[in-house]
């Protein structure tokens, strides 16, 4: 997408998601929220498989930690502070990433893939094998996060509007931390580190490091999802961890087009979607999800955020 | 060939630098000092072992004996990225480029390593005029000039070499080691290259590897020759043409033309 | 753990490494040497345990079943590599990814449609069927030792066709540079064509071996797909012999972990991983 | 003896949306050694992957042994004896020395097997020395000697050669010269590319030189060398 | 009066996919046995695959309560799945029927008013099996099962009423769930040598670790008992390795009633296929709900009165009649099986109506 249609583009999409629960269900408002939050989680990996080039498939180890870290903060029979649990579990899940990440960077391409994939595993088994939250059965959050400061409380999650326009904050605020970030020296250094890791080490820059820190950030903004993610549904497993997780952001990445953080966005919404329409439509859902996502990579090379470029390319009439 | 320089200050010397590969021993007991001011070509036939040299004065590769030392502080131990840090650049000899970055993003990446500052994630990357002023220099300088918006991956062969030459600059290094900067260039390019060498080793030490010997002895001071990477012969420009020794294993008998 | 179960547990964990191989051997060839990251992998081997299940019944004989799942195994990859995997060569890696989680979806619900979601179990052939007595009351299933050897002869054959052919040359070259290897007069389609069949064979044969001993169910091929990929990497991307060092090492440490640390028998195989791979970050046996 | 081997006939060929050959028409004989020349950029890549369908034309034809063959597979237009050397070399680095050797060897279009295994390590003696290294552990010049040789396994009618003696020492690139003029002189037809024109046009019957995806000289390479104009002007010394 | 809304949550893809279809398949049966409806009232479907994936459950389930309203609730199989089904009805108060999930705690420390199980708790079955195993004698056992909540109630069970009888449990083993390597428990088994062997498996699972115990020449030597599921739905795959087991189960093939000759009948003219457990157990969710409705005569706003009525039921299931008990779980009869030919035998009734100890349940 190029920059002038996003700069259009963006502030309606943003409109439309404001206006959103005036027209929409309330199921629709959640299902709607819980995927903003799916996309925070896909953005935030999209800055390591799209920008860093690091194919990390463990990425839901971090949306996990952050999930359990709200069910752990919180008392069983009172909420918890939305300012003790919401930066625990961001602490969390970055601390988490920056100790994974100063093993699993040492190591590249598939390699990196499939030691990303064994860490998160281990942390899945963890959590899945032992009692440390709740087994396998997952652990119920009986109430969500109190907002209060001091007995003033600015908001109310409990109310799923207000919950709906926190989330969608949180996702501007993720989206404008993550372009800050990649249009600064830093995010350029990461974007060459794709392109070309050797060069950028041999033009004198410490390529390790930086990869540490997108791999911390990366998945301290896994945390944010995964902290919503836990006060919107609740309820806290093992699965949240299970590499089948990582797989669904991973695709969600992928088919909305790497590199691009609004092409993120249209891919957690393309798989909730595909999901919802086919599962209304058919028992046989997986089927026509399957023969979508194949039609998807045959037809629409580059993903979701490479249509309007082909649309262009398909006015003006140049062929390829 | 030798002109008249201020001070002839020993910037990076090589003591006794060896490298082995398994069985093959690519450098032995190499070796080298390279001073501000001069430029030093290393020849030698394909083989010897130059590219090595290189690789273990940049740090790409940790030698197996032997010691490097910068402006007299052992720097042996450092790795790639650090050497570049205290002004060690180098160019590659298969072009090592950032394919999908515009001519310009490629030189920008080059100088801000000189100014990195990871920690200021609100400055926009493109606006810092200094590193961008460095990096049209030195696109300029290597004959890119007007081509700053060109996709590198989609230029011919000869403007990626271009290229690499280009980044090497923008790093705006002490020394530089360039190998083979001139392949792939055609003639009007190399004659380019070879007077940017010449205004490039006014303050700078270079190391240059290059089979192109007319650009060879139009700019080096000092040659030294490796041969099976034993240094066979090293010199003044004027003797090493003459040694037989260096005409049997490298260069041939002179007069042979080009063919 | 006396001296005699400790033998008796190795034979386990031997044998059950080398089963892991013969799941694995086909991604070796997709995955390891052609550079497809084949999420389907797990489905081949599905596939390959329903038509053992669907042509046992029908014929009443394993072996030919055997005999004929084989070949449509084969045209099935050829065609499924020329409809679709061919058209991706060029493309990011990652959307094989994603091209190959589709087919997943895909094959399991024809699955379903065709032939139900019921378990199903094939029996032992007769000549095979007996067991060999270890102790009292222990013994060992012929069957077993069967697929031992046939996973023996697999990785030397694997090793060979890789390794030792033209054929695994141009395979390995073309995984690098295709238009290169166009470029030197070799049809590099037809190649890619030819060993994608082989390996949805692989894996399919991989399935129909297993079949009478881990009888034929819905998901089983997601079971196996991680633990696949986990043994061709942790042997080193294309190395044969690596991957067959992995799988005994996994075997291995799946066994005695679950004998003898059964709280944490699910984390031990990728602790494996992440220690070799930390150790050697490029698998235990490197390319080659 | 002027059996037309491959023909480009009014080629134009894009990248994207950039024109970069505009309308060239080229052609080499059987047997024939022939130069094309042209600064950095002019299309002389471009024109020979066009040839080799490594990348499709938007316009004109590619005839090779006088049948069409415009757009067909590269292997397809290779097996018919043209052997491709790329400019920055495509050894498999994967792949042994040894093994970069064997997987091309093939027999000629008239099945001929002048060029053996044997052969060319007799060529190269450096490469026989580093035989079980992988290709990518060559140094550059014996990647270039890799290529080279790779490409004479194939037995070819036609050697293409882009840039073949880059980064080779000047020893090791007289020998290039002289094994090309040999090459010629069994009947093989060579297209050179090289930025040494001096050699180029010593060594070839004919030279073509592009510029800015043109063809502005086609004739014969005496006639170049003696120009020295012409040579300044678009080739630049 | 408009059509009374019916959510069928269940898994259709999958391990469990056939489990959900038998179930939705006994579900629908009753129904147009019933004259296509429930209460009096006709029936609307509003179905959603699970796909046993507990970190879908809480959306799928919102799916149904707060999108389309349903006015019961009808899952699931999976008990991760089935613990975030009931919290997702408890909120909303949405009336809410288990066809099959075991999970001990929905008829213990999380019952509920609206909450009621067709199926069995994990502990039911099980701890008849300890009670038969310790009559018949066996002194010491070894268990094995996967390490999830399921098979570890299974297990707990069974050692609660095998231990009362005397008996001692040498090892508790426990693999991760869905692993099917059995071959390392197996040498151990061997080698600790117990009187006889107690195991929970289902599905595909099941039918491996019966053919591994048998090829390993174990099943002649050490007698091998199970609950139920090991048996059912998978006798076919075990071939050989099937016959003779002993297990215990709420429902056996060859229950000889004329309730459940009636039942397997019916099934097997609509759907092509014998019933099994899973598919009584949806039969009976849609019985026991629609004695509740016809006691409101259809109108579900009459909450407590509905509940009142199912509470008091007794439901005339082809497993023999049952009653619920006061956490809503079963009260039945356990049955003892054997494996002959291709059906599970009832052999013998080893507890009757027994009730699960629902603990930790405040109703
Ligand atoms: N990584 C490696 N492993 C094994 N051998 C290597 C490796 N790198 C280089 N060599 C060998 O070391 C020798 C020296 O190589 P080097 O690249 O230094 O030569 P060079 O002098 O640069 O030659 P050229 O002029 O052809 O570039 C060569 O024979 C090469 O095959
Ligand atoms: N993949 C590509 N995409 C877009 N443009 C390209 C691509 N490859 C080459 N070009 C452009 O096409 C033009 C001709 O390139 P080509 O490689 O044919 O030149 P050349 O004559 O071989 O030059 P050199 O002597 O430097 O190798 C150049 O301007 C180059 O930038
Ligand atoms: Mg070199
Ligand atoms: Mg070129």
């Amino acid at each position: 997408m190029n920059p002038t249609s996003q700069r259009l583009i963006l502030p309606l999409l943003l409109a439309a998601l404001l206006a959103f629960p005036s027209f929409g269900s309330d199921f629709y408002v959640e299902l709607v929220a819980k995927t903003l939050v799916l996309a925070i989680f896909a953005m935030s990996l999209d800055l390591l498989v799209g920008f860093t080039g690091l194919v990390s498939f463990g990425h839901a180890a971090y949306f996990g930690i952050a999930a359990y870290a709200v069910a752990m903060i919180t008392p069983k029979y009172d909420p918890a502070s939305l300012w003790l649990a919401l930066p625990a579990a961001i602490i969390a899940a970055g601390l988490a990433a920056f100790v994974i990440g100063l093993f699993v960077l040492r190591t590249k391409g598939i390699y990196f893939i499939m030691v990303t994939l064994a860490f998160a595993q281990m942390v899945f088994f963890l959590f899945h094998d032992t009692n440390l939250g709740g087994g396998s059965d997952g652990v119920n959050i009986n109430f969500k996060p109190d907002a209060a400061i001091a007995g003033w409380a600015p908001f109310d999650l409990n109310e799923p509007g207000q919950l709906y326009y926190f989330i969608v904050a949180a996702l501007v605020a993720v989206y404008g931390v993550l372009k800050l970030v990649l249009r600064s020296p830093f995010g350029r250094v990461l974007i060459g580190i794709r392109s070309n890791e050797h060069r950028m080490l041999s033009l004198g820059y410490a390529t390790f490091y930086y990869k540490l820190a997108a791999f911390t950030l990366a998945g301290a903004l896994a945390g944010v999802a995964g902290f919503l993610y836990a006060v919107l549904s609740g309820f806290v497993t093992p699965e949240l961890l299970a590499w089948h997780q990582s797989g669904n952001v991973l695709l969600m990445v992928i088919l909305g087009g790497m590199g691009n953080l609004v092409g993120a966005i249209a891919g957690a919404f393309a798989f909730t979607a595909m999901q919802e329409a086919f599962g209304a439509w058919t028992k046989h859902w997986q089927l026509a999800m399957g023969l979508a996502i194949v039609a998807a990579v045959l037809f629409l090379p580059g993903g979701l955020s490479a249509i309007p470029a082909r649309l262009k390319r398909a006015m003006t009439g140049e062929e390829k | 060939m030798s002109h008249a320089t201020p001070q002839r200050e020993a910037l990076l010397v090589a003591e006794k630098l060896t490298r082995r590969f398994g069985g093959l021993t690519a450098n032995s007991n190499v070796n080298l000092t390279l001073e501000r001011g001069t430029l030093h070509a290393l020849l030698g036939p394909n083989g010897a072992g130059k590219s090595t040299c290189i690789n273990m004065l940049s740090g790409d590769l940790p030698p197996s004996e032997g010691r490097i030392l910068l402006g007299g502080k052992d720097i042996t131990g450092l790795s790639n990225h650090q050497r570049s840090r205290v002004g060690i650049g180098r160019s590659y000899q298969r072009t090592n480029i950032f394919p999908k970055f515009s001519v310009l993003e490629n030189c920008r990446l080059a100088a801000q390593s000189r100014r990195q500052q990871p920690w200021r994630i609100v400055k926009d990357a493109v606006r810092d005029p200094d590193t961008l002023a460095r990096a049209h220099a030195a696109i300029a300088e290597a004959g890119l000039a007007g081509r700053e918006h060109r996709i590198a991956g989609q230029m011919s062969h000869g403007e990626q070499r271009q290229l690499e030459i280009a980044m090497v600059l923008a790093t705006d290094a002490q020394v530089l080691l360039l190998d083979e900067p001139l392949a792939g260039m055609g003639s009007d390019e190399s004659a380019q290259m070879v007077e940017l060498l010449k205004r490039l080793r006014e303050n700078r030490a270079i190391l240059l590897v290059e089979h192109d010997m007319d650009a060879v002895f139009a700019v080096a001071d000092t040659i030294t020759v490796l041969v099976n990477g034993q240094v066979l012969e090293s010199g003044d420009p004027d003797t090493i043409r003459k040694s037989p020794a260096v005409q049997q294993a490298y260069l041939g008998h002179e007069g042979a033309d080009h063919v | 753990m006396d001296f005699y179960s400790f033998l008796i547990q190795s034979l386990n964990a031997l044998q059950y490494g080398l089963l892991l191989f013969l799941v694995a051997s086909g991604l070796t060839l997709v995955f390891g040497i052609m550079g497809i990251i084949n999420l389907a992998h797990g489905s081949f081997y599905m596939i390959g345990a329903y038509l053992a299940f669907a042509l046992t019944s029908l014929t009443g004989n394993f072996f030919v079943a055997i005999l004929l799942g084989i070949p449509l195994a084969l045209a099935f990859g050829a065609a499924l590599e020329a409809l679709l995997f061919a058209h991706l060569y060029k493309r990011d890696h990652l959307e094989q990814v994603l091209l190959t989680y589709g087919l997943i979806l895909i094959f399991e619900e024809v699955r379903s449609l065709l032939l139900g979601d019921d378990v199903h179990g094939i029996p032992v052939p007769e000549i095979f069927a007996a067991s060999i007595p270890l102790n009292d009351t222990l013994s060992y299933p012929v069957y077993r030792l069967v697929i031992s050897a046939v996973c023996i002869v697999l990785a030397v054959g694997l090793y060979w066709l890789i390794q030792r052919t033209r054929l695994g040359m141009m395979i390995r070259a073309g995984s690098h540079d295709r238009d290169m290897v166009q470029s030197l007069g070799i049809d590099i389609n037809r190649i890619y064509r030819t060993v994608f069949a082989l390996g949805v064979a692989l894996a399919a044969l991989a399935g129909m071996l297993a079949a009478p001993i881990s009888s034929v169910f819905p998901g089983m091929g997601s079971q196996v797909l991680i633990i696949s990929f986990v043994i061709v990497v942790i042997g080193g991307i294309g190395s044969v012999w690596g991957a067959l060092i992995a799988a005994l090492i996994i075997g291995f440490a799946d066994t005695f972990g679950k004998v003898l640390l059964p709280d944490f028998a699910g984390l031990i195989v990728y602790l494996v991983m992440a220690v070799v791979l930390l150790w050697r970050p490029e698998g235990i046996l490197k390319k080659g | 003896m002027s059996e037309v081997l491959l023909e480009a006939k009014q080629l134009h060929t894009y990248y994207g949306s950039s024109h970069i050959l505009h309308g060239v028409d080229f052609h080499i004989n059987k047997g024939e050694a022939l130069g094309l020349m042209g600064r950095n950029g002019m299309g002389k890549t471009t024109l020979i992957r066009s040839m080799m369908g490594l990348v499709k034309p938007r316009h004109g034809e590619v005839k090779v042994r006088g049948d069409a063959m415009t757009g067909a597979p590269t292997h397809r237009i290779a097996r018919q004896g043209i052997a491709y050397v790329p400019e920055g070399r495509g050894i498999f680095p994967n792949l042994s020395v040894k093994e970069n050797l064997l997987m091309a060897a093939r027999p000629g279009v008239d099945g001929q097997r002048n060029w053996t295994f044997e052969r060319v390590l007799e060529t190269f003696p450096r490469l026989g020395e580093r035989l079980t290294n992988g290709g990518g552990q060559l140094s550059g010049g014996e990647q270039q000697m890799l290529t080279i040789g790779r490409a004479l396994m194939t037995n070819p009618d036609l050697m293409i050669l882009d840039e073949a003696t880059e980064g080779l020492a000047p020893l090791i690139a007289r020998e290039i010269w002289r094994i090309v003029r040999e090459i010629g002189k069994s009947g093989i037809a060579t297209v050179i590319v090289d930025k040494n024109h001096a050699a180029v046009t010593s060594i070839t019957h004919r030279s073509v030189i592009l510029v800015k995806g043109q063809v502005v000289f086609d004739g014969d390479s005496e006639v170049l060398r003696n120009n020295q104009a012409l040579i300044q002007q678009h080739l630049g010394v | 009066q408009d059509k009374v809304k019916v959510g069928l949550m269940l898994p259709y893809t999958g391990t469990y996919a056939s489990l959900g279809n038998a179930i939705t398949n006994g579900f629908k049966q009753f129904v147009s046995e019933n004259g296509g409806k429930l209460g009096g009232r006709e029936v609307e479907y509003f179905v959603v695959d699970d796909e046993s994936d507990p970190a879908k459950a809480t959306e799928n389930a919102k799916k149904l309560v707060k999108r389309d309203n349903v006015d019961v609730l009808v899952g699931t199989v999976h008990s991760g799945v089935a613990l975030a089904m009931s919290k997702v009805a408890r909120e909303n108060k949405t009336l809410m029927i288990v066809p099959n999930a075991g999970a001990d705690e929905l008829t213990g420390p999380l019952c509920d008013a609206n909450l009621f199980r067709t199926s069995f708790s994990m502990w039911q079955p099980s701890y008849a099996m300890g009670k038969v195993m310790a009559a018949k004698g066996h002194k010491k056992v070894v268990t094995l099962t996967w390490k999830y909540a399921g098979g570890q109630q299974a297990v707990d069970g069974f050692k609660e009423a095998f231990e009362k009888g005397g008996g001692k449990v040498l090892k508790d083993m426990t693999l991760p769930f869905p692993n099917v390597e059995f071959q390392p428990f197996l040498t151990e088994i061997a080698s600790l040598k117990p009187d006889a062997v107690y195991v929970f498996f289902a599905g595909g699972g099941a039918a491996k670790f019966a053919k591994d115990y048998a090829a390993a020449g174990l099943k002649n030597s050490i007698p091998l008992y199970a609950s139920g599921f090991l048996t059912d739905g998978t006798i076919d795959a075990m071939g050989e390795a099937s016959q003779g087991l002993l297990t215990t189960l709420h429902y056996g093939d060859g229950l000889d009633s004329a309730r459940n000759n009636a039942f397997r009948l019916n099934y097997a003219k609509s759907y092509k296929a014998q019933p099994d457990v899973y598919a009584v157990q949806g039969y009976d969710a849609a019985q026991a709900f629609n004695v509740g409705l016809t006691a409101v005569k259809g109108d579900t706003s009459k909450r407590a009165e509905l509940i009142k009525a199912m509470e008091t039921a007794k439901i005339d299931s082809p497993r023999g009649p049952f009653t619920f008990s006061k956490a809503h779980n079963p009260v039945q009869n356990i049955y003892l099986r054997k494996v002959e030919g291709r059906e599970n035998k009832v052999i013998d009734t080893p507890e009757k109506s027994l009730a699960d100890p629902a603990r930790g349940c405040k109703l």
